[in-house]
């Protein structure tokens, strides 16, 4: 169960939040809405542990995550603005990477599997650089299908995706907080997911 | 993660020849400005071999990190549950067989080029072989500092250098005291101190400077 | 020591005079220059204020 | 200068800690005049002529005492760094950014009364010693902190970033002063070094102690007057600032 309790941040001279609290439950979906600026990359980054904040404390189950260490960090995957993939690898070499570094399965099946899931089979060839935008985002997100971490850190997971590729995440995401996975995200479009989601409205 | 970085670095070869040819041009400088005696360049061979080895490792520190700091590869490795410091001494080990070893290789021939003797070329290359690992992992605390900051390049080399000389000094001394006569061995029994000191210590100054920087 | 005595320093007057004059200089300076960026802070504080209120 | 001082708890935010820099300074002022008039004193009449070197050997105490300086102000600078980033406290870091330019300054100074008092005694200006050179090297040291902390804009990473390189730096100083020393007797032998210098005769050591206290107090009034400016830049938009700004009228 994650939990936040008065998270503060000051960005150079400038407080960008102060007082955020949040809990997610398994099974749970939080959607951090807000105007841009609003702090919303920064208060994900801050849950990723990336982020020192200057007053208040990220807890997962009761515990402070700073205690946890890597430990709270084998619990997350997170899926930032940037893609997180090298150009000059293909795909699936960028998926082995991922796997290595999470210690998630990574032999070659699931990693297929899970890029065909995403469409992306045909350019498992192909080095990433000549991919489209979408299709890079694809490959990032093909990370989502492969981690067993149970909390998903998701920043703006949607654009770039066209209506094929939104359905496939959507679906994914039903999949995972089904089993009982935490899932906090940011986005603009509204995307229906069913199941328990709350809103955490940023910057008001 | 060396895996990975070293089929990153094979796939773009050209990196690694400018640092290659960057090293070779400088070290081929300095007779041309010095002059063809060949006792003069003998005798400021090891220097100038060293000064060269240390711009040339210097020059592709800024590549280390940049690249994964912009495509959003460098912030998984912070989030991802091995520990940071084991990552960052994969990379560095990576740049350094990037950077480091083709120096090695080439010395001897530049070395030839200033009339060094045999054991002189053996030491120069053990020497190199000891220092330009201590100069990547060193390097990599500018390099991760200065991220993303703007007149980067330069500032590393302002940080960085002071912490080289005392490689420069015994890896050049090395050479010199092998040339002479004297013997090198206890020049490079302290390089390799340095490199034990400085594996074991700057993995966690990098790590912590990656984390300020990413903050 | 009569005063041009004490001005030769047996001799050394230009290095003794000039690293002490150098020393001084530098230290005053730095003073100087602080309580100048003092005033300059604070006069600068106080036009933003005056601009805000 | 760092063990009593202002890293009581109480003083530790910056609001209570600028008045009492300010009651401070006083303290500090008077002292490092007083001591250098005295310092400057013994140098010139008390301290008698050197049989080898004539008056020039009176540079020594600036040169001495500035060199002592500008390692002790590394160090203060490294702990404040070190403070900073552990205990997380804004104002060790000030002070550690309030420290470096004094620190820096000392070490130029030691370079330049170095040349000169190194040009009678052997006839050239900069003379490879080692010393010296490790002095050149730390004034690198200083200038790569605050060029570091100048490039960075959020003050928040400037400090930790400067911080942690402060605290590589002082891990490094002892390694280059002696990989330098040895260096040097490599190369020149032992036989000049500034360490030979004249046999300490008692008053010459007072001199050195009493021009060496005139310097440390002279630290803390630049560094604690530049800590109260870093302090009214970094909080200015708090609302204490404003108020005391109104007063200074």
């Amino acid at each position: 169960m994650l939990e936040a309790v008065d998270l503060e941040c000051v960005r150079g001279d400038r407080r960008l939040f102060a007082g955020v609290g949040l809990t997610v439950a398994p099974g749970e979906l939080l959607h951090v809405r807000g105007p841009n600026g609003s702090g919303k990359t920064t208060l994900l980054r801050m849950l990723c542990g990336l982020v020192k904040p200057v007053a208040g404390e990220v807890r997962w189950a009761g515990r402070p995550a700073r205690e946890l260490g890597d430990g709270f960090l084998a619990l997350l995957t997170y899926v930032g603005h940037h893609n997180a993939i090298k150009d000059e690898l293909t795909g699936p070499e960028n998926l082995l990477v991922h796997a290595r570094l999470c210690g998630a399965p990574d032999d070659a099946a699931t990693l297929s599997a899970a890029l065909e899931r995403l469409g992306m089979k045909a350019y498992g060839r192909v080095p990433c650089k000549v991919l489209s935008a979408g299709q890079k985002r694809r490959t990032a997100l093909a990370r989502l299908l492969i981690s067993r971490s149970p909390l998903w850190i998701l920043d703006e997971p949607f654009n770039a995706l066209d209506v094929g590729a939104v359905a496939t995440l959507q679906q994914a995401i039903q999949g995972h907080l089904q089993r009982d996975g935490m899932v906090v995200l940011t986005t603009h479009q509204d995307v229906p997911i069913d199941g328990a989601v709350k809103t955490l409205h940023m910057g008001a | 993660m060396v895996r990975r970085d070293l089929t990153l670095v094979m796939r773009n070869r050209a990196d690694v020849a400018t640092i290659l040819f960057f090293f070779v041009i400088v070290v081929s400088l300095f007779p041309l400005g010095v002059g063809p005696e060949m006792n003069i360049l003998r005798t400021i061979a090891p220097g100038v071999v060293w000064v060269a080895a240390l711009l040339a490792s210097m020059l592709s520190l800024g590549r280390m990190f940049a690249a994964d700091h912009a495509d959003g590869t460098l912030e998984q490795l912070l989030v991802a549950p091995a520990p940071l410091a084991l990552l960052v001494l994969g990379k560095v080990i990576a740049h350094w067989l990037a950077s480091g070893v083709p120096l090695v290789l080439m010395a001897p021939l530049l070395g030839l080029q200033f009339g060094l003797p045999a054991d002189g070329l053996a030491v120069l290359m053990v020497s190199l072989l000891l220092g330009t690992p201590v100069l990547s992992l060193v390097g990599a605390i500018g390099a991760a500092l200065t991220l993303g900051v703007r007149g980067g390049g330069v500032l590393v080399s302002l940080l960085v250098l002071p912490l080289y000389i005392p490689v420069l000094i015994f890896g050049a001394g090395a050479v010199d005291a092998t040339v002479s006569g004297l013997g090198g061995q206890a020049h490079l029994s302290i390089l390799a101190a340095m490199l034990v000191l400085a594996g074991c210590f700057t993995p966690w100054a990098t790590a912590a400077a990656l984390r300020i920087s990413l903050d | 020591m009569n005063l041009t005595e004490f001005w030769h320093m047996g001799g050394y007057a230009l290095y003794v005079w000039s690293s002490f004059g150098v020393t001084a200089a530098f230290m005053v300076g730095e003073l100087v220059l602080l309580r100048r960026q003092r005033k300059e802070t604070l006069d600068r504080l106080r036009r933003i204020r005056d601009i805000e209120t | 200068m760092s063990s009593g001082g202002p890293n009581w708890f109480k003083y530790a935010s910056p609001m209570a800690f600028y008045p009492l820099a300010g009651r401070l300074i006083p303290w500090f002022a008077v002292p490092a005049v007083v001591l250098t008039a005295i310092g400057l004193y013994m140098t010139f009449f008390v301290a008698p002529v050197d049989y080898r070197q004539g008056d020039a050997y009176r540079i020594m105490f600036i040169h001495v005492p500035a060199a002592w300086m500008s390692m002790w102000l590394y160090i203060c600078m490294a702990v404040y760094a070190a403070l900073g980033l552990v205990v997380r406290t804004r104002l060790s870091s000030m002070m550690a950014q309030a420290i470096a330019p004094t620190g820096a300054m000392f070490t130029f100074i030691a370079l330049w009364t170095g040349a000169f008092w190194g040009k009678p005694m052997w006839g050239a200006w900069w003379v490879w010693d080692a010393r010296l050179t490790s002095e050149l090297i730390l004034l690198f040291l200083y200038i790569g902190v605050m060029a570091l902390r100048a490039a960075i804009d959020d003050t928040r990473r400037a400090d930790r970033a400067s911080g942690l390189l402060a605290l590589v730096g002082v891990v490094n100083v002892p390694i280059i002063y002696y990989s330098v020393q040895w260096w040097n007797t490599l190369h020149q032998g032992a036989s000049i070094s500034m360490t030979a210098a004249p046999t300490m005769s008692r008053i010459m050591l007072w001199t050195l102690l009493v021009m060496t206290f005139a310097f440390w107090a002279h630290a803390f009034v630049t560094s604690l007057m530049r800590v109260r400016g870093i302090i009214l830049e970094r909080e200015r938009h708090a609302e204490w600032v404003a108020e005391m700004v109104d007063e200074t009228k």
